[in-house]
């Protein structure tokens, strides 16, 4: 293998991994640019509901606030994990990273519910440049997190097979930049979508 | 049947046959030469499979070739119609068609692939790395293009073009208007390609951060080397706006969602914005890469350093922030009130200041210097002038209240083919000429090059000025016909000839490439221009390792330093080389890539939820792989590196 | 144990709820338009904030600065996107 | 490069001189706003004449004092980083320039977004202009009468525009009068132009709108006041009037010739009038008064713009 510098925590033990890092977070920044543009659409076409009804109509605030609490509690446990993982706490690190992906399970069921609500009471993709932006922008988040879900699932096989190496140190790392960033961003949908539609 | 009427051209013509034709000879024609020559493992194992960015270069280079011939024909179709009143020879739609996919072809997959090829092949050894941070992903970027590009490319004899233009405004993108698969060949294809575009930008972001030699600081990179990172600044924020865009325009198109129609709410101007907000950033993406091929050329055959070399970066920086801030000057007249017009016109303008800048610096490079017009130089020193009045009439354009009677018009496409010609494609000739003897191990012929840049400069001038005064006249852009009345008619043969003039030009070059590989000397060296970067530090061809010792370096000329003031830049002992294997992965993942692009086309779901699984599949197994590389040992590296760096050391 | 639990991730947990129950007061009460979007922006950017610095560690490695760039650049730019696309076809100047 | 050059000046020449026949379009303007722009054209084409001229003229005694064949041979070119000095006027200057042109724009933006000057204390002709594939559709409200494919226009009276379209984004240009504006589906955009003599002019749709796209023309005719009135009596008494089956008709993508109906389409097909943007009210105006209960529920003031 490279060199390994042992001053530094596992996940930056090499340089590829450095690299591995740093491109992550410019990643994160053509993400921050993805939703900004959903964003700059669904503000547009916030209120232009056609037939179809508005915001304050069909958005709930029970389902919302528990996406919300969920996804907030598992950004918290994988930097619980995160911080397992530089105690060099493996087992500690899995058992946490299998909560964050519980939790993110969950979150992932309230917001199919929330779809199939919306459906059920006359607001689907195609009714109106509202429910079509709201529905793309919710979707695509969902969609990171059900991708995050697999992702995660997969470094948590490979932890336990491997222990905690630098690759293996290093995905789960990065895995909870991603995890982190999914949570920002429902921050934003949080405030800017349902509270500001709701308030 | 009707199943398979969707794959039917709904517009067919003898010349579409033709072509459909062509296409299945050329198929036949490849794969029984691969057969006969037994080329198949060669072509997987050294082609399909390599994560080398200099093979991935070339890779790129070809494709971009290919497909400026392809933009190339379009383009002599387009004048060719309009040469005189009421022509016969396309009918609308064909002429709609032909348009789109010019313009589509030559920004996406002609002049993005050309800057990537250069960026490729040229940065990690300009920088003494040895290769880009994430080869693998470097492979997908370019399979994710190439398959992009060909999903395109069979369009037109699959199902029908887009004929919406390239900037392909609803609601005539729109189910309504346009019913043919073309616009979705549009979403999907630019989509596919456009991830491969975000995935290196990535990727040469970090290279460039990351994998510089000792010594180099950001302030001591060669030119080429910070508009490569700028530009791929600029890419990473763009495109994931192109991404949200095509995205929703597949919702519309494909799931019959109502963003941007004329029904429940739609809002058409939606699509132009957004379509703008990653359109404009996307002209400096084009255009950085070529300051700094520039930069390189007129330094070199003017034999002096850069003049200015900090404006020049300080000036790349503010274009790619300013780049963002401007888009609305493209839809002026799409009824805002005249503040945001003003602004958008102010910061519209304001860019020409850093782009003055750097014409002054190249003029101020090369007085004092020793010119020699070498093919590389001319297209250098032909550009300024040509691009000089690109960038004046693009600031006319930027006058709001003027716009209101160049947009649309033929004004608009003399400007943009005025900065485009000379800012891309004179660059990446330039670039092409400059780099090939590293590339390829010969130099292209000085004397049909300058040929074929006579052709190709004069042509531009004759096909693009009388647009100038035809616009000013009145004629709209994309018109397949005009009436003799309009007196239209001798100024748009003028353009025919220009672009027959280009067409020859273009032809020179092939014939070029063709002439050198037979006649060429092979004799020339690893620094034929004598140079004055790195990736002249190299051997010619170069090693699939780059340099056997890592440089040391400290000036922006790190050979030039070398060679004159003899400051050594390969110290130490050779060590064994760490290289990434080679992966069948990303050609892999890139063909079911275009499976799904093809099945969502068509509307296909059971394929399309297939492949996005297959999709999946083959990131989990990246995810399971343990592929740690291998090791190049020193006794390789000393046998490879006997004939050359010993010699070099002794003449150094 | 305690460990496992080091302070500075918990409060910036106990920090993230309570900025989103301070969010929910846009609900609750009757703000005006404007105090509310104060309010919701407030909280969110801070949020954002903590979870930047406090989970992702986002100044920890030599990047940090060209990290700090590329966040702020990102955030810039998106930004001018939005209140530009906003400017444009919403608010109608 | 002499061969360019030389040749470059005989293209410019030849076009100075076809440009001497017949003057282009957008630079012979009828009315005032198009002689704003004119102005600012020719403004803009003076001063990128000095940029131009400057850079030429530079590069030009670069290139031919600089060249390897004039030096001798054991000329070595010094090593310059830059010049504080030279940088900054290679700044400032076009900084001035950049400075003077906005200052311009920002005059001349405001005057073409606004009633001719002159005209400010006249009541404007009120003209609604809706584009179908491949037509234009003109309604004179007050007038009450309609026309497909020409439009007939008093001079020296202000005239505004209301654009819309039923079908793809179109932009109504009479490069004589003024600059051209998008008309597109959910929203009214306003042109206000005037023209100062009677006269035949071509107007057309400039932005591609598909494949009727090239012959998207109309005529237009200025005359005198007094004409003007005779016409619209004389439209009144004679042609039939519209109905809507008839616009439904008309609207059907296609080519017509020139179509003169007494009444408008205004009255059972009202535009999306005022401006689209945010606001509730618009919505419902847009969709029909009957789906106005879908919003009774929603505050206005969430819109909050």
């Amino acid at each position: 293998m490279m060199k390994i510098d042992n001053s530094l925590p596992l996940e930056y033990a090499n340089e590829q991994n450095k690299m591995n890092i740093f491109g992550f977070w410019i990643f994160i920044g053509a993400e921050v640019m993805l939703f900004a543009t959903l964003f700059a659409t669904y503000f547009t076409l916030e209120h232009r509901v056609g037939n179809g009804p508005a915001g304050a109509e069909i958005f709930e605030l029970t389902p919302v606030l528990i996406e919300t609490l969920v996804l907030l509690t598992s950004s918290f446990t994988i930097g619980l994990a995160m911080n397992a993982m530089r105690l060099g706490k493996k087992n500690a690190m899995l058992t946490f990273f299998s909560i964050t992906l519980l939790l993110g399970l969950v979150f992932l069921g309230v917001e199919i519910y929330e779809f199939t609500h919306y459906a059920s009471i006359g607001a689907g993709l195609q009714v109106s440049a509202f429910t079509g932006i709201l529905l793309t922008t919710l979707g695509t988040h969902g969609a990171h997190v059900t991708v995050g879900l697999f992702w995660g699932l997969f470094i948590i096989m490979q932890v336990k097979k491997h222990g905690l190496t630098p690759k293996t140190a290093n995905k789960s790392f990065i895995f909870s930049l991603y995890w982190h960033f999914l949570d920002i961003v429902w921050i934003f949908i949080f405030s800017f979508i349902y509270l500001k539609g709701m308030m | 049947m009707d199943y398979f009427d969707r794959f039917a051209i709904p517009h067919p013509s003898p010349a579409i046959y033709a072509s459909m034709v062509a296409i299945g000879l050329t198929m036949i024609a490849i794969v029984i030469g691969l057969t006969y020559f037994k080329k198949w493992g060669y072509l997987w194992s050294e082609w399909l499979t390599t994560v080398d960015h200099k093979r991935i270069g070339i890779m790129y280079l070809i494709a971009a070739l290919l497909m400026l011939f392809r933009g190339g024909v379009d383009a002599l179709m387009m004048r060719a119609q309009t040469a005189v009143p009421d022509n016969k020879l396309l009918d609308a739609q064909h002429y709609n068609e032909v348009f789109t996919t010019h313009g589509v072809v030559m920004i996406i997959f002609m002049a993005m692939p050309f800057i990537y090829a250069l960026m490729n092949f040229v940065v990690p050894l300009q920088i003494g790395a040895r290769d880009v941070a994430f080869p693998r992903l470097n492979a997908l970027s370019f399979w994710l293009f190439f398959m992009g590009a060909m999903l395109f490319n069979i369009s037109f004899v699959i199902g029908g073009s887009p004929d919406a233009g390239w900037t392909s405004y609803f609601p005539l993108a729109g189910n309504d208007f346009s019913q043919s698969v073309g616009t979705n060949y549009y979403m999907l294809s630019i989509q596919i390609a456009g991830i491969g575009t975000l995935i290196s930008g990535i990727n040469f972001i970090t290279t460039i951060f990351r994998m510089r030699a000792p010594g180099m600081k950001l302030m001591k990179m060669p030119m080429f080397t910070w508009t490569t990172l700028i530009t791929n600044a600029i890419v990473v924020f763009a495109f994931p706006v192109l991404t949200i865009a095509l995205l929703l325009g597949t919702m519309d198109r494909l799931f019959g969602a109502h963003i941007f129609s004329m029904t429940n709410g739609g809002m058409d101007m939606l699509w132009a914005n957004l379509f703008w907000v990653w359109g404009h950033p996307e002209v400096y993406i084009l255009i950085l890469p070529a300051f700094g091929i520039y930069s390189e050329v007129i330094s070199t055959f003017s034999r002096r350093n850069l003049y200015g070399y900090k404006s020049m970066v300080a000036s790349i920086v503010i274009i790619s922030f300013f780049s963002f801030l401007v888009w609305m000057h493209h839809f002026y007249t799409m009824g805002q009130g005249p503040l945001s017009n003003s602004i958008f016109s102010i910061t519209t303008m304001a860019i020409a200041i850093p782009t003055g800048i750097k014409i002054f610096n190249w003029l101020l490079t090369m007085r004092k210097g020793k010119i020699k017009f070498t093919v590389p130089m001319l297209y250098s020193v032909g550009f300024i002038p040509i691009f000089t009045i690109g960038g004046v009439t693009g600031v006319m354009l930027g006058m709001a209240s003027a716009d209101y009677q160049y947009h649309n018009t033929m004004f608009l496409v003399a400007h943009f083919h005025y900065t485009i010609i000379p800012g891309v494609v004179f660059a990446m000739l330039a670039g092409l000429t400059y780099w090939w003897p590293k590339m390829f191990g010969f130099m292209l012929s000085e004397r049909i090059g300058k040929w074929a840049f006579w052709f190709i400069a004069i042509g531009t001038n004759v096909a693009f000025f009388p647009m100038f005064f035809t616009g000013l006249d009145g004629q709209a852009r994309r018109m397949y016909t005009y009436s003799e009345a309009t007196g239209f008619g001798p100024l748009n043969m003028l353009s025919f000839v220009g672009a027959i003039g280009l067409a020859i030009g273009f032809a020179l070059i092939v014939y070029n490439i063709y002439y050198s590989v037979r006649y060429a000397s092979r004799d020339i060296g690893s620094d034929p221009w004598d140079a004055r970067t790195l990736e002249w530090a190299t051997q010619t061809p170069v090693q699939s390792y780059n340099f056997a010792r890592t440089p040391q370096v400290d000036s922006i000329e790190a050979l030039w330093d070398l060679k004159r003031n003899g400051k050594p830049v390969f110290q130490g002992e050779i060590e064994k080389i760490h290289m990434p294997n080679s992966s069948g992965m990303p050609f892999i993942m890139s063909c079911i890539f275009f499976a799904w692009g093809f099945s969502l086309i068509f509307s296909m779901w059971i394929p399309a939820i297939i492949t996005t699984i297959a999709i999946f599949a083959c990131m989990a197994h990246r995810s399971f792989e343990k592929d740690d590389g291998h090791y190049i040992s020193v006794e390789e590296i000393k046998a490879t590196e006997k004939d050359w760096e010993v010699l070099n050391d002794e003449n150094r | 144990m305690s460990e496992l639990f080091p302070r500075k991730q918990v409060m910036g947990f106990v920090f993230s709820l309570v900025l989103t129950a301070a969010a929910l007061t846009v609900y609750f009460l009757d703000l005006s338009f404007m105090a509310a979007m104060t309010v919701l922006l407030a909280t969110a950017f801070v949020q954002a904030g903590v979870q930047l610095v406090g989970f992702m560690h986002v100044g920890e490695s030599e990047d940090r600065t060209m990290i700090y760039m590329n966040i702020f650049y990102g955030v810039a730019i998106a930004l001018f996107t939005i209140f530009g696309t906003l400017l444009i076809l919403v608010w109608d100047m | 490069m002499i061969k360019k050059w030389s040749f470059l000046s005989l293209v410019v020449g030849l076009f100075a001189i076809l440009a001497g026949c017949e003057p282009l379009l957008v630079l012979d303007p009828k009315g005032p706003q198009a002689e704003t722009t004119a102005n600012v054209i020719w403004i803009s084409i003076a001063t990128m004449a000095i940029v131009v001229a400057a850079v030429f003229g530079l590069m030009a005694y670069v290139v031919f004092k600089y060249r390897a064949s004039k030096q001798s041979e054991d000329y070595e070119p010094p090593h310059i980083e830059g010049n504080p000095i030279i940088e900054t006027i290679i700044v400032a200057i076009p900084v001035i320039i950049i400075i003077f042109l906005s200052i311009v724009t920002v005059k001349s933006t405001y005057e073409v977004e606004a009633t001719p000057k002159g005209y400010e204390d006249q009541k404007p002709l009120i003209v609604y202009a809706s584009s179908s594939d491949w037509k234009w559709h003109f309604s004179y409200p007050e007038e009450n009468i309609e026309t497909v494919n020409y439009l007939y226009i008093p001079t020296d009276r202000a005239l505004e525009f209301r654009l819309y379209s039923y079908g793809p984004i179109t932009s109504f240009w009479i490069p004589q009068l003024g600059g051209q504006k998008y008309a597109m589906s959910d929203m009214i955009t306003t042109l206000h132009l005037a023209a100062d003599v009677p006269g035949e002019y071509m107007g057309r749709n400039a932005n591609f709108s598909g494949k009727g796209f090239a012959e998207n023309i109309f005529h237009v005719k200025a005359m005198s006041p007094e004409e003007f009135d005779k016409w619209v009596e004389d439209v009144k008494a004679n042609a039939e009037p519209l109905t809507e089956e008839k616009f439904d008709e008309l609207l059907k993508p296609g080519h017509l010739g020139q179509l003169t109906f007494s009444g408008t389409h205004l009255g059972f097909l009202p535009p999306p009038e005022g401006h689209h943007h945010g606001s509730h009210e618009t919505n419902d105006d847009e969709h029909g008064s009957e789906h106005a209960h879908a919003h009774e529920d929603v505050d206005t003031d969430h819109s909050g713009h």
